[in-house]
């Protein structure tokens, strides 16, 4: 293993334009330099248009917004307990959709959180590698659907199937809704918990089985908790993509403006009405600018889900 | 119960939620496909529709959200992808850094109405440029962009700090290291990202239906300032505003759909899965 | 006589308020092994990244003093730092080849600065290759992907990278640590055998390592160098009480 | 693998060790001649090379010093430094008894000897022999070699045990050689003990070869 003997002739090539570590000393260098600068800059800015458009969207959905509020008779009507926009007077109450928000959401969510965790474990931890190989990825798919393809099948399957089990007037009720986006949350919740409790660190499982643990003591002891963080991200990104889903509600709800008080009734949400009503209001009428207000808390709503969910993730992170 | 019994119940109940959601999507899948795929004629596809959307094909609505797509791509993988560097190679932890962070964390939470409402407000109206194929293309952009930013970021995170510290060791400089050994080593996963991102843009009704969608538009756009058709606004209307459609259309529409939805998403899987293999000697 | 390649006086560095090196003086003789040791987080790391401004990359990082390469000040402002890291090359403590061919690991900082001919780079790979005694290993492979080798062969070609260059210099940050003891020795040869061509810096735990290959020792203990000499000096009769309970693993 | 740089750093403590028992043979071999030839010059001659003998020894532990210290000899390689450390001492000590030689040669001063040498300089012959053969068996690790100079050492020691005798009894029968009848029997009796010191190195040699202890010294 002796090298090639005498060291390379290589430096005046490559070395040919920086006889000194001075900077700027040749014309490549200047206008790499130059170039380096303008490169940062234009990053830069275009890492901005996010905060841009998050500013944008706060702005125009409150001056779309404002109207309704300083009007002191639509103002009033905002926490009537129903929604009837084209009644004369026209009644904004805000109360019913947001209710009818809330329960489709609830719904969802106690459908697909233990299902999803669940089957989060199964596939992180029970699973042979090959089965979690073919599952994971086919309920991904899940994710894929778009949500106005699950709609239509809520409307064409599954309303019918509710109607007659129930033996309801109409199969588009709140449960519907439920069930369709807790379809829509699953893949979300299942996937972020199983990649966070995979990557739960392997010595930690060893160490309790070390101990005498069961693995199904070690998951629900050691795994499961570690893997916290991770999980409740999945389930506030589950509820945050179920409170703002717009198409599937709008299909399946039933879309009635009055407050549920059960399961079973249609209900009506705030994006439904937003998208089922946008595109026929006058523009610059109350009814538009007061669709701006629904818009504005449903932005409110999802905003602080948000921050309660980085909040969360952030302080298990102190934690460990 | 002994712990090792327990642990054969608990095993059983999770294997058991596991395949519910399995049968779920298999209920989905057979029903949107059982009948969506005999409704697929060369017809379907290539024809507009006809007798009110009562018949006829959707092949405006297929090109509509075909250029809806690309007009995401053009303003969002550019965007996105110089965020993310920005995010992961440049920025110091600054307020301004934790600005856009929190930016990008909060507009992926935006639903998508919302972005439709301002897409509404701020390029329909404020921008003036209508109902149009360029405001729902900037709309869906910005929906995706986060998706864009989180998967770009993960992917350039993902690249060995070692790589980095060898490239500025040899000499090279800071955009040298980005542009030959970051982005070429982040590439799969930002192109997988990407494409994640714009299967769900083509899935999208919420955000075009305020800004770019036709109800019924029986030819084809001829600038970025013409309405179109799209496939998801299209099987919403068919589904919910035709009363009397034949079955075969709005089955066949979702099929169409899920097909490219699902299309899009296979190739990502792949992708990652072909660059995965390449990696490995 | 030794002429001086690189020299440090009253180098201070400090990570924010911690203060990680206190009035370092320092001079490393041309073609000559300088092995740095010292207990972990004792700077040793931190002094060897100063030498070709890899600490650059750690916002909080200032550096007061002088620290002169030859006859050019390493941290003065105008110094271009790509400059600098073309003559002081670095390998690094995990192999860390780019994952590319073996080729392109090796031509890769030749075309960055510039160098296109196909023919001369052909020569470059093959010479560089040979100096980190892995050409006949890797010949019939230049063009497979350099992940592939094992852990020692990717050392070795991280070298050759290094070398395509034409450094003046070669820092090492623990360039065995990852290795096993056979891909070490072989290292270790390697090293003996650069020593002609290149000034070599490294940094290792490896107590019996520096002793094994290098001409001056430097022993560095939370961040103050208590003592530099001669390697043989250093393991046989040290000056310094901290540096004698160090090598004797008296220490703490 | 081998290591290449430890064979290297072995190679000159070697090439030194040799260096040093060719100048104990060369002190050897003038000490006696001196003897032989009552030439008070050629003792002191031999007397001041002693001090170059002894600082090569320096040089040599030393050697195995750093050595140690820098490069972590194991097995083979660990037993041939700490033999060629103490081969070093045993010839160092060995030319130290030709220095008493040419000490007891120059205190004879040319003095007319009583008989002619018959015995004392067939010891010289063996022992120098002796060192030859050792350091042969130290360079070959030839082990049958170091052995058999055992049975030289036997023939040193009953060389000595003669020319004692021989010595005492031409004292005794006259009071006025006692002087230079001392002076010789010191003489025998350094030879004897470069003997033992050549046996010395002989151990060692079979230590470096075999890492077996084994007396050859009887």
């Amino acid at each position: 293993m002796s090298p090639n003997g005498e060291p390379m002739a290589v430096k005046d090539v490559v070395n040919v334009d920086t006889p000194s570590l001075a900077k700027n000393a040749s014309k490549r260098r200047r206008a790499w330099n130059a170039f380096e600068k303008v490169s940062e800059g234009i990053l830069f800015a275009s890492a901005f248009i996010g905060v841009v458009t998050i500013i944008l969207i706060f702005l125009f959905l409150f001056k779309e917004a404002l109207p309704v509020l300083f009007d002191a008779k639509t103002a009033a009507s905002l926490t009537a307990s129903k929604w009837y926009p084209i009644s004369q007077p026209p009644v904004f109450g805000l109360i019913p959709l947001i209710a009818g928000s809330l329960i489709v959401t609830v719904g969802a969510i106690v459908i697909s959180v233990p299902l999803g965790v669940g089957a989060a474990i199964y596939l992180s931890m029970v699973a042979s590698p090959m089965v979690r190989e073919i599952l994971k990825p086919t309920i991904e798919v899940l994710a894929g659907i778009p949500s106005v393809v699950l709609g239509f099948f809520g409307m064409a399957f599954l309303a019918p199937v509710v109607k007659s089990l129930f033996n309801l007037p109409t199969g588009l009720t709140a449960l519907t809704g439920a069930i369709t986006l807790a379809l829509m949350a699953l893949p979300t919740i299942t996937s972020i918990s199983e990649d966070a409790i995979s990557s739960v660190p392997g010595k930690y499982m060893e160490a309790a089985l070390s101990l005498g643990a069961t693995r199904w003591q070690a998951i629900i002891t050691v795994i499961v908790p570690a893997a916290f963080s991770g999980i409740t991200a999945s389930v506030m990104l589950g509820i945050g993509r179920a409170i703002g889903e717009t198409m599937t509600v709008l299909m399946v709800t039933g879309n009635a403006g009055i407050i549920p008080d059960s399961f079973l009734v249609p209900v009506r949400t705030m994006t439904a009405t937003i998208a089922a009503e946008m595109g026929e209001v006058a523009r610059g009428s109350d009814h538009y600018h007061a669709l701006f207000v629904v818009g504005a808390v449903l932005f409110i709503m999802t905003f602080i889900i948000n921050l309660i969910a980085d909040m969360v993730s952030r302080r298990m992170k102190e934690v460990e | 119960m002994s712990p090792k019994t327990q642990e054969k119940i608990a095993f059983h109940v999770l294997r058991a939620m596991t395949a519910l959601i399995v049968l779920c999507l298999a209920v989905v899948l057979w029903d949107l496909f059982s009948k969506g795929f005999p409704a697929l004629t060369w017809e379907f596809i290539t024809e507009n529709p006809k007798k009110g959307m009562t018949a006829g094909g959707i092949f405006p609505a297929i090109v509509g959200t075909f250029y809806l797509i690309v007009g995401t791509v053009l303003f969002a993988l550019p965007v996105g992808v110089m965020t993310a560097v920005y995010l992961v190679e440049y920025a110091r932890e600054s307020w301004v850094t934790r600005v856009i962070r929190l930016a990008v964390v909060n507009l992926a939470g935006v639903p998508s109405v919302v972005f439709g409402l301002f897409g509404l407000g701020f390029f329909v109206l404020f921008l003036n440029f209508g109902a149009s194929i360029l405001a729902g293309s900037l709309t869906l952009a910005l929906m995706v962009l986060p998706v864009i930013i989180t998967t770009s970021e993960e992917a350039l995170r993902a690249v060995p700090n070692g790589f980095r510290e060898a490239s500025l060791a040899l000499g090279a400089t800071k955009l040298q290291t980005i542009l030959f050994i970051v982005l070429p080593n982040a590439l799969p996963g930002i192109m997988t990202g990407s494409i994640l991102g714009l299967a769900r843009a083509a899935g999208e009704t919420a955000p075009i239906l305020l800004t770019a969608a036709a109800f019924f538009l029986p030819r084809l756009p001829n600038s970025i300032f013409d309405q179109v058709m799209a496939l998801p606004y299209h099987l919403y209307v068919i589904a919910t505003q035709v009363p009397n459609a034949d079955e075969k259309i709005p089955y066949g529409t979702a099929t169409v759909l899920m097909l490219l939805v699902l299309g899009l998403n296979l190739a990502a899987v792949l992708l990652r899965s072909y660059f995965r293999r390449l990696r490995k000697v | 006589m030794i002429r001086t390649k690189i020299s440090a006086e009253n180098l201070n560095l400090f990570y924010g308020d911690f203060h990680a090196l206190k009035d370092i003086n320092i001079s490393m003789g041309e073609r000559q092994v300088t092995a740095l040791i010292g207990p972990s987080g004792c700077g040793k790391s931190t002094f060897l990244r100063c030498l070709n401004r890899m600490n650059d990359i750690i916002p909080t990082c200032r550096v007061q003093g002088k620290l002169m390469f030859e006859d050019s000040e390493i941290y003065h402002p105008d110094t271009d730092v790509v400059a600098l890291r073309k003559r002081v090359g670095m390998v690094f403590q995990a192999p860390n080849p780019f994952p590319k061919s073996v080729y392109e690991n090796v031509a890769y900082a030749p075309k960055l600065h510039g160098l296109k001919d196909k023919a001369r780079l052909d020569e470059i790979v093959e010479t560089s290759l040979r100096q980190a005694a892995l050409w006949d290993e890797v010949k019939d492979r230049l063009h497979k992907p350099a992940l592939g080798l094992s852990g020692g062969q990717q050392q070795r070609l991280c070298i050759a990278r290094a070398l395509a260059i034409q450094p003046e210099v070669l820092l090492m940050d623990e360039p065995t640590s990852a290795l096993d003891p056979i891909s070490t020795l072989k290292i270790e040869e390697l090293i003996r055998e650069l020593k002609q061509y290149y000034t070599i810096v490294i940094v290792t735990h490896n107590m019996q390592q520096a002793a094994r290959i290098s001409d001056k020792t430097a022993f560095f203990l939370v961040g103050d160098l208590v003592e530099f000499d001669d390697t043989e000096v250093i393991f046989t009769n040290p000056k310094d009480q901290r540096t004698e309970d160090y090598i004797t693993g008296r220490f703490g | 693998m081998h290591c290449i740089e430890m064979d290297h750093l072995l190679k000159n403590l070697q090439h030194d060790l040799l260096r040093m028992g060719a100048m104990v043979e060369e002190a050897i071999y003038n000490g006696v001649q001196s003897l032989v030839k009552r030439d008070a010059e050629l003792a002191s001659t031999v007397l001041d090379g002693d001090e170059k003998i002894n600082q090569l020894q320096l040089e040599i532990e030393d050697r195995c010093i750093k050595l140690i210290a820098t490069q972590q000899p194991m097995a083979k390689d660990l037993r041939k430094i700490s033999a060629t450390w103490r081969i070093s001492v045993d010839l160092e000590r060995m030319a130290d008894n030709v220095g008493d030689i040419c000490k007891a040669v120059i205190r004879l001063n040319g003095q007319a000897y009583l008989k002619p040498f018959e015995h004392i300089p067939q010891m010289a012959d063996l022992c120098q022999k002796m060192v030859k053969d050792g350091l042969d068996a130290y360079i070959n690790e030839d082990v049958a070699l170091a052995v058999q100079m055992s049975e030289m050492d036997h023939q040193v020691d009953t060389l000595y045990r003669e020319i004692f005798k021989d010595l005492m009894e031409m004292m005794s029968a006259n009071s006025n050689v006692v002087n230079q009848g001392n002076q010789l029997i010191f003489i025998a009796r350094f030879l004897e003990r470069f003997g033992d010191h050549a046996t010395n190195i002989a151990e060692s040699v079979v230590y470096l070869v075999t890492g077996q202890r084994k007396d050859l010294n009887k």
